[in-house]
């Protein structure tokens, strides 16, 4: 038996994370917990990014794995990476050092605890983006949740308990609503076979078994729904998004990160991995309410970011605009729109934790949280500022940064579905400049007050670490084939199953 | 004697049972009407039993089996009629009540 | 046989153990070995086919796989409420020995239960769980409140045995068999069922719903297991009330018709599971005892079993093997977790949501594996209950008929949600109150045993064909 | 109208009348020799239809020891009909009844609809299935494991018995 | 390929680098390195830029591959140069006025501190960086970069000072207004990709004559990017954000917001010229719209007191008049009126600069007066400024503005062309009005600031003189045939910019008339101004129409009303009703249900065996009579 077969780098990426998790939960001293777990993400990072050198298509050792889990079923503990999978898996990896960096200074009560669950939390992102078996995937999804809900609750705002728990219970229902879902797809697949193509069992829990799923169009159109609303709580699409504000606002910073830099992505993940192919009839049925939806979101949450007094509602809200425009994308069923969706799934997760590090930093110095009590923060710390306002202009999408590849596509996508949604949808762009601006201004210019000129600039952690990002926010902005690239044969895969 | 005529009666009794059951507030008069519930199924059963024994002309010990059923219900209503008093009893020594609707201590 | 035998010989052994030993804690180890060698037995006999005395069954009973894995999951289970439990049990009242022999004649009922195959069995088999729970419910003899459940749930399983009855006896008047056995039932050959049988079975339906705490025949389980001594609660919230559901899908199954025939009575089943499921999860939801709640959950637990019954009742291909393999599952799972749970609410001082109010500073392994117990009775995936919900739903689903019953039932499981994360979020998230002593009688072995069962609850939850395997040998 | 038809009538008559008394008797004693009554006419019935085994036990078990075990509660309790609780109030009392008398229609009328049944099946007396014979074999042959197993009842009867009435040292009121 | 095209990127690589110096290193430089820095790169460009120029001229032009910016399947971008007629010319226009105003810069902004000068500097590379993508992309996609681009280091230097408030307000406003166009840009090139399937120009052209295009499609597209010219280049209806632009620095206006920024629209509907021309009702409403604007800044400029906010309304009335001549398809006076423009403009948006830093700030010329005593080489360069752009003969101005009129006439008759002209004079009449109100007649500031009036330093009055020289000669480049010229920037264009083509040209004789009109009119306006402002005091304020005039024809308070506060009405309408009444009142009603129904279910458990059996007894006869007589 050879050693590296059972040893690829899907494993690596989810181990990692899971066994130094669950070792920092019995770390004595808060400074070392803190310490592995930087350690253990930083080496997950170094496998992920490995992992993006490791392109041997032809032979799939090492980038995918197939262990049988439940024989009778027709499970396996499946692991491949895709190239969205690398993407994602990337992202990850990507940001946990960042978020651990940036969030070094704080002290958290029980900070083996914090650590661990963290580290749990990636676990299980990896695990969701790597399944390749629809029970594993499921397993895996639910993994990331609980976890998260704990760093709520337990390290979060004054309100966290209830905000936390409406997270949990929300997403819980619809990925129960899911579960029903994948069962019933599940038992409309062909049987399993093995090497020696006798039947193990009647279905079969692959992925690849369930694009190939024989279900009635009438069927898929409620199984559609129930696979949708799922993902919809998740993205958070309109209007199924209530409960992201006040998780935001209510959630440790590092969980705020996590989850609006990379949870999210778990819904458009699963609406491309698993909704699209495997029900594509009432996928394009039902293409144009799914994007009505995410249009109608987009503009209504930009309009309420206008009005928001608190900084993180207004990046919540900020934050379901812009899914609303990938998930519209996705349901565009163009090429290029998912094509920008690959690359702004990294993007947005990239600029998104960026802002929500500023944000921190002045929290946390200021206490203060309403921007009207804040304004001319840039006296005193510019370099933050100059750094806050390339990531908030990337956020909005400018040319040159990262997002604008994105999102260029993305509307371009969606214009090959209609031209008129997508000069509704284009809107957003004009709101996105209002509501960013308009924190710009009120936070870091004019003139400071008694309390904003306590703050002091940052330092030399938070610098190298935003730093990091706005070199991700350049160096894709100007050269982002490479990141095309890499999702090219997942776009390819699913829109042929499409 | 038709088996509808039996079955009328068995159900009958069976009835007037649960209406003493769910008029009565005394824990003793509710359990006797238990009995008489039992005794109704009994009675049915026999009258059954009695009714397969004609049609099968061929084997009438077939009837035996019911029989049996009886008389182990009646084995099983004289255990649970000792356990059943000695619960009543339990409570009146300590609420020298025995009306269920002072039970009430457990609700919602 | 084994099972029934040991268990049945076992009691009476413990009942003069009480006699002979005047300790208080001895019992405890005698009737701990003798659940291991009933279930050594009941192993051996299952893998063997031997058995210790070779008697004829005539017609009594038939053993089958799915019987002894029910057995072996009671057993353990069993075992480790014993384990955990133990003292608990000795403090109930003075006669130890005797609670210990009321117990192994309870398991020697679910052994009959699970391999019954005459009306007359099971007809006993229930008594004999009965009898012994009406008192060990009342055992608390100075507490109004455990009289007042044993005379509640006397009186309502009085009445219910009564139904039963009838129901026995109108299905045995309807049978042109003359038979009481479960699997000789004769149906005619009209398609239709007769009305005799028709009556019969609906009322023996609705004393075994009673037996399941199906609802609406529900009222008494709240009551009950609120008032009964919280360690026999414990015993027969989970045990007892599983192996009811063993002996209800059992008789489902083999008595009320196949073929087209058994699709009939699904309007029935389906009824009474949405009854089920709404009002154990939504009552559940304002209770602050979480005694209580859990006794409404274990309502709601129910109506999720009874998808088990739906899935039986489905047309077309062969979905009771599946329905079989989730009632295990979900049987396997439901018991290790409300055992943990209620062992741990056992050492509580205060039984009400609050008194859990940051339980997982004091005690954070406690609260560990009550979390693990809580989030197995929500059906959060890793764990075993989620692999029961999941093979539950997968009986139940096929072809799409009545999928907004499931739909219902996994909403209902989100709303399950709300009332089980109250105590996590008690135990991990709110400030633990000064006063007193939270917990008592925490030692190290009760946490090495509740780590185990947590464990267990784990290796089912990821490995649930490891249990399975014993089926499709 | 033979005599067998004459005596059915009579005990069916006797049988309810008596239960009807049990309910509604105010007195528990009087309420158990009701009780007593309707069980001497059930086991009439068992006579008729050819069951003298079961007529024979029914009187001795039932009418003997049972109720002389409630007579004997009750009057150790010494409740008479100045003791005994009032009925439900009326509105309970009304649904009960109306709710027994809808389960008895439901039942009679959906037997009496269909014509699966033949209501007509006559129930003569004969046959030596209900003697005692016939019984003991099958007792001892067929149902000797239930036979058996409900000595396990007896003894958790037994057992119960003896943990709830044994006295205890003290009884605190209401917990 | 000539080799110069090697060595193109450094073009616009040159400024960059000047960004990330300046940039990066603000804390550490030197108020004179940081400015050496930022001049020195933009001059390097300049000269680059020259090479390429003269290259073009000679071999004509040349598209530069530098790496594939997006590839995926139906959608190929390349981050390409193209360099042409129009591009190179803009380059220099770009690069020369660039590092004119960048040394202007080193002397106006030396009261900053060095850190600030620094980011000054910075932005300003970025912005010519930003610029030169504009207009060296070859493609759309590069285009729109530099296009937005422009609009940052344009908020970017509005809210320079970012202190003041009304200032970020400005920049705000701008960067907004700029957005909506943006959006009509961006929505006319996804509309071009699913059509195409390409943005570059060659492509994007070629297929339009081939008439893969539909009508329709021509004019939906070249309608969407009109609308983003309107918004970069200030054309109604989003043109109040230049005269509010003038918040920032006063060099910044003259750059950006006079001579290169603003004429990014008028740049890129000449580079589309090909499709342009095939939407004649697109064209139709360019000339309505430019016309118009041309109008109303005209009138809103004759009443305004702020010198800036006079020129940021001739700006914005001078860009209506290259719209016009767009409408009217006559790109090559556009562009020829673009590079006129940017001498004029710049040089009386820097001699303004002179006159504010010797007034210590002051913008108001109410405040003024009489300042050519004090400042003569400001007061001339700035006459010269008014006499070009107010279209006197001999001057930059008249050959541009005549083209555009000439155009105007041949192309939609004597109408229109009067209605033109009237803006042309009302051009010369506020523009002398500032002139005279500013320069003659007495001082009517204060005695402090009288006392500290002088003349700039040589850094800002050489690219004073130089542009007043450009002002004069810059119109020489296309002489019309009518005067005996060659018209030699048409010719240079012609490869890239169809010339106009007009089914009856004028004869030379009618131009000789309308020439010979409108500067006698115009001299009749200028010397209008000169009776009415030479020795004017401001001490009444005005009313009725004047008053309409001096507020802007409440365009702003319009948008207000209209825009901005319903916008704001129907955000906190979503915020607080739908919001948090509607959805998460839902949401949460959800779970209010769910609790009330448990505490009334939990009613039913009455405590009482009683009715636990009744309950039972009724269950049973339900079930029974489902089973027994319900025939589903």
């Amino acid at each position: 038996m050879n050693l590296s077969e059972h040893i690829t780098f899907p494993h690596l990426l989810i181990c990692i994370p899971l066994i130094a998790g669950l070792m920092v939960f019995f770390a004595g001293k808060d400074s070392v917990a803190k310490a592995c777990a930087l350690l253990a993400a930083l080496l997950t990072l170094a496998v992920s990014i490995s992992s993006l050198f490791y392109k041997d298509n032809a032979n799939l050792n090492g980038t995918a794995y197939t262990y049988e889990w439940l024989k009778y079923l027709g499970s396996s503990f499946s692991v491949t990476l895709d190239g969205m999978g690398r993407l994602l898996t990337f992202l990850t990896a990507v940001a946990f050092p960042v978020i651990f960096i940036a969030t070094y200074k704080n002290t958290y009560k029980s900070a083996n605890a914090f650590y661990g669950l963290m580290l749990l939390t990636q676990a299980g992102l990896m695990g969701v983006f790597t399944a390749n078996d629809a029970m594993l995937f499921y397993f895996f999804w639910e993994l990331a949740l609980v976890p998260v809900y704990f760093l709520c609750s337990r390290w979060g705002g004054e309100r966290r308990i209830q905000a936390t728990f409406k997270f949990f219970v929300y997403t819980f229902a619809g990925s129960l609503l899911m579960l029903t879902g994948i069962i019933f797809i599940y038992l409309h697949t062909s049987p399993t076979t093995n090497l020696a193509h006798e039947i193990v069992s009647d279905h079969s829990f692959s992925w690849q078994a369930f694009a190939s799923a024989r279900l009635e169009a009438s069927d898929q159109n409620w199984l559609f729904w129930l696979f949708f609303i799922a993902f919809a709580i998740k993205m958070p699409i309109f209007p199924f998004h209530t409960w992201q504000p006040d998780a935001y606002e209510q959630s440790p910073a590092p969980a705020t990160m996590v989850l609006s830099g990379i949870m999210v992505k778990m819904g458009l993940f699963g609406v491309i991995k698993w909704l699209l192919p495997v029900l594509p009839l009432a996928s394009a049925k039902y293409s144009s309410i799914a994007i009505v939806l995410s249009v109608t979101g987009m503009i209504y949450a930009s309009c309420i970011a206008i009005v928001q007094d608190s900084l993180k509602r207004l990046v919540a809200y900020s934050s379901i605009a812009h899914i609303g425009l990938m998930c519209a994308a996705v349901f565009s069923k163009s090429e290029i729109g998912m094509q920008g969706v690959m690359v702004q799934m990294f993007n947005h997760g990239i600029n998104i934790i960026g802002l929500w590090i500023v944000i921190e930093l002045i929290e946390k110095q200021l206490g203060v949280k309403k921007i009207s009590e804040l304004g001319g923060v840039a006296h005193k710390a510019p370099v933050l500022t100059i750094l806050l306002v390339i990531i908030a202009l990337a956020n909005i999408a400018l040319p040159l940064t990262n997002a604008f590849v994105g999102e260029f596509m993305m509307f371009t996508g969606l214009y090959h579905f209609n031209g008129w949604i997508t000069a509704i949808a284009g809107l957003s762009i004009i709101l996105a400049a209002v509501y960013t601006l308009n924190m710009i201004k009120n936070v870091f210019l004019g003139e400071a007050n008694p309390v904003t000129s306590m703050i002091k600039d940052i330092s030399l952690n938070e610098k190298l670490i935003l730093i990091v990002v706005v070199l991700f926010i350049f160096v894709i902005g100007v050269y982002p084939q490479p990141m095309l690239d890499m999702a090219k044969d997942t776009v390819k895969v699913i829109m042929s199953k499409w | 004697m038709e088996i509808k005529w039996y079955i009328g009666l068995a159900v009958a009794l069976f009835c007037i049972g649960i209406v003493g059951v769910l008029t009565r507030r005394n824990a003793i008069i509710i359990f006797m009407c238990m009995e008489l519930m039992l005794n109704a199924v009994n009675l049915l059963l026999v009258a059954f039993s009695k009714m397969h024994a004609l049609a099968n002309a061929a084997a009438p010990q077939i009837a035996g089996d019911a029989q049996i059923f009886v008389f182990f219900i009646m084995v099983v209503a004289a255990a649970e009629v000792s356990v059943g008093l000695a619960i009543i009893v339990m409570l009146y020594r300590n609420t020298h009540s025995v009306d269920v609707n002072f039970l009430n201590r457990l609700k919602n | 046989m084994n099972a029934i035998i040991i268990t049945a010989v076992w009691g009476i052994v413990m009942m003069f153990s009480g006699v002979f030993i005047k300790s208080k804690t001895m019992p405890k180890y005698l009737a701990i070995a003798g659940l291991l060698l009933a279930f050594v037995l009941n192993c051996s006999e299952q893998v063997s086919e031997k058995v210790l005395f070779e008697i004829d069954p005539h017609g009594m009973f038939e053993f089958s796989a799915f019987g002894y894995m029910f057995n072996n999951i009671a057993f353990i289970c069993t075992l480790l409420f014993f384990l955990l439990n133990g003292r608990d049990i000795e403090k109930v009242g003075s006669n130890v020995s005797e609670y210990f022999a009321l117990l192994f004649f309870i398991l020697c009922g679910v052994s009959i239960a699970t391999s019954f195959s005459n009306l007359l069995m099971l007809f006993i088999s229930i008594e004999i769980m009965s009898i012994p729970l009406y008192i060990l419910t009342g055992s608390d003899k100075r507490n109004l409140k455990s009289n007042e459940a044993a005379l509640k749930y006397f009186l309502m399983g009085v009445f219910s045995t009564g139904i039963m009855l009838m129901g026995i006896a109108f299905i045995y008047g309807g049978n042109a068999n003359a038979s009481f056995s479960i699997s000789q039932i004769n149906f005619g050959s009209t398609g239709g069922i007769p009305v005799l049988l028709a009556i019969g079975m609906v009322l023996l339906f609705i004393a075994m719903c009673f037996k399941v705490s199906a609802a609406p025949f529900h009222f008494w389980v709240p009551d009950v297991y609120d008032g009964a001594p919280t360690v026999f609660t414990s015993f027969m919230a989970t045990i007892v009330k599983t192996a009811a559901f063993v002996a209800f899908i059992r008789l489902f199954k083999t008595s009320f018709g196949s073929g087209s025939v058994q699709p009939q009575w699904q309007l029935l089943v389906v009824i009474v599971t949405v009854a089920t499921l709404l009002f154990g999860n939504i009552t559940a939801v304002f209770q602050q005892s979480v005694k209580r709640m859990l006794a409404y959950s274990s309502i709601a637990q129910a109506g999720f079993m009874l998808f088990a019954l739906f899935a039986v009742s489905e047309q077309g291909t062969n979905r009771s093997s599946m329905a079989y393999e989730a009632v295990l599952i979900y049987s396997a799972a439901y018991c290790l977790a409300g055992i943990g749970i209620f062992a741990i609410l056992i050492r509580m001082n205060d039984y009400t949501v609050d008194g859990f109010n940051g339980l997982a500073k004091k005690q954070p392994l406690l609260a560990v594996t009550a979390l693990i117990f809580l989030l197995s009775l929500t059906g959060i995936p890793l764990t075993a209950g989620f692999t029961g919900k999941f093979y539950m739903l997968m009986a139940a689903m096929h072809n799409g008929h009545f999928i907004w019953l499931i739909i219902l039932a996994v909403l209902c499981t989100a709303v399950s949600a709300y009332y089980y994360f109250r105590i996590i979020q008690a135990m991990f998230f709110k400030a633990p109150s000064e006063t007193a002593i939270q917990v008592q009688d925490i030692t190290f072995s009760f946490k090495l045993l509740l780590a185990i069962t947590s464990l267990l609850i784990i290796l089912v939850g990821l490995f649930p064909e490891l249990l399975l395997q014993w089926l499709f040998r | 109208m033979n005599v067998t038809q004459i005596l059915f009538w009579f005990l069916s008559l006797l049988a309810v009348g008596s239960a009807i008394m049990v309910i509604v008797n105010r007195n528990p004693v009087h309420s158990i020799l009701w009780l007593i009554v309707v069980f001497f006419a059930i086991s009439g019935h068992y006579v008729l239809l050819n069951a003298q085994f079961l007529a024979v036990v029914n009187i001795i078990v039932y009418a003997g020891a049972i109720m002389v075990l409630f007579l004997f509660v009750v009057m150790l309790m010494n409740l008479n009909a100045a003791s005994e609780p009032p009925m439900k109030n009326n509105l309970m009392r009304a649904a009960a009844i109306v709710s027994g008398l809808a389960l008895m229609l439901v039942i009679i009328a959906a037997v009496k609809n269909s014509e699966q049944v033949n209501l007509q099946q006559q129930v003569a007396s004969g046959g030596s299935a209900g003697l005692i014979k016939e019984l003991g074999r099958l007792l001892f042959t067929k149902y000797v494991i239930p036979f058996e197993i409900s000595s396990v009842l007896f003894l958790s009867a037994m057992i119960g018995a003896v943990v709830i009435a044994k006295k205890d040292e003290s009884i605190v009121a209401d917990a | 390929m000539s080799k110069i095209f090697e060595y193109v990127w450094l073009i616009p690589v040159l400024p960059l680098a000047g960004f990330l110096i300046n940039g990066l290193g603000r804390k550490s430089l030197s108020r004179t390195l940081s400015g050496f820095i930022g001049t020195a790169v933009i001059l390097a460009s300049f000269i680059i830029s020259l090479f390429i120029f003269f290259e073009v001229k000679e071999h004509g032009g040349q598209n530069v591959q530098l790496f594939n910016f997006i590839d995926v399947a139906g959608l190929h971008i390349d981050f390409a140069f193209k360099l042409d007629a129009l591009s190179s010319l803009f380059l220099l226009i770009i690069t020369g006025i660039g590092s004119l105003i960048h040394l202007y810069s080193t002397a106006y902004m030396h009261d900053e501190a060095p850190k600030d000068f620094a980011k000054y500097f910075s932005y300003l590379n970025l912005f010519i960086f930003s610029m030169l993508l504009l207009v060296m992309g070859s493609n759309f996609v590069i285009m729109f970069m530099g296009w937005e681009g422009v609009g940052l280091c344009s908020y970017l230097l509005i809210g320079f000072w970012f202190k003041n408030n009304s200032y970020n307000k400005a920049a705000n406003k701008a960067f907004i207004m700029n957005r909506i166009g943006d959006l009509g840009f961006l929505l006319a090139l996804f509309w071009l990709i699913a059509k195409v399937h390409s943005v570059d120009f060659d492509v994007v052209f070629s297929e339009a004559a081939l008439k893969s295009l539909s009508t329709t499609d021509i004019t939906g597209i070249t309608l969407l990017l009109f609308l983003g010219a309107t918004g970069k280049s200030a054309q109604i209806p989003l043109y109040t954000w230049l005269p509010d632009a003038m918040a920032g620095p006063t060099p910044v206006s003259a750059l950006i917001h006079a001579a290169t920024m603003v004429t990014a629209g008028i740049y890129m509907i000449a580079r589309s010229n090909l499709l342009f021309s095939l939407a004649p009702y697109t064209q139709g409403v360019i000339t309505v719209i430019g016309l118009a604007t041309a109008l109303l800044a005209a009138s809103i400029a004759t009443r305004q007191n702020d010198i800036k906010k006079v020129l940021a309304y001739s700006t914005v009335s001078q860009l209506g008049f290259m719209f016009l001549a767009l409408g009217t398809g006559n790109y090559i006076a556009a562009v020829f009126h673009v590079l006129t423009h940017a001498f004029f403009k710049a040089l009386m948006f820097l001699g303004s600069g002179s006159v504010i830093h010797a007034m210590g700030g002051e913008q108001d010329i109410r405040k003024m007066g009489g300042l050519h005593k004090h400042m003569k080489i400001t007061s001339i360069t700035f006459l010269i400024g008014c006499l070009a752009i107010s279209g006197i003969p001999m001057f930059s101005g008249f050959f541009s503005k005549d083209q555009i009129l000439l155009g105007v006439f041949e192309k939609n008759g004597g109408m229109i062309y009067g209605v033109a002209l009237f803006a042309a004079l009302l051009t010369a009449y506020y523009m002398f009005r500032l002139y005279f109100t500013t320069f003659t007649g007495s001082f009517r500031g204060t005695d402090e600031q009288q006392h500290h009036l002088h003349e700039s330093p040589a850094a800002m009055t050489v690219p004073l003189i130089i542009l007043a020289v450009l002002s004069i000669i810059g119109g020489y480049v296309g002489i019309p045939e009518s005067l005996g010229g060659h018209h030699e920037l048409a010719a240079f264009l012609s490869p890239v910019v169809k010339p106009m083509i007009v089914a009856e040209p004028t004869t030379f004789r009618i131009e000789y008339l309308l020439i010979g009109l409108s500067t006698c009119l115009i001299i009749v306006s200028v010397l209008l101004a000169w009776v009415y402002f030479r020795f004017r005091k401001f001490d009444q304020e005005p009313t009725g129409f004047a008053k309409v005039l001096q507020e802007k024809w409440y365009v702003d308070e319009i948008y207000d009303a209209v825009i901005v506060k319903p916008l704001g009405a129907i955000s906190r309408f979503f915020n607080n009703v739908i919001e948090k009444k509607g959805i998460d009142g839902f949401v949460n009603g959800i779970g209010k249900a769910v609790n009330y129904g448990s505490r009334q279910m939990r009613l039913l458990q009455s405590g009482s065996v009683g009715s636990y059996v009744l309950m039972m007894v009724l269950g049973i006869l339900v079930l029974l009579i489902v089973q027994l007589f319900y025939k589903g």
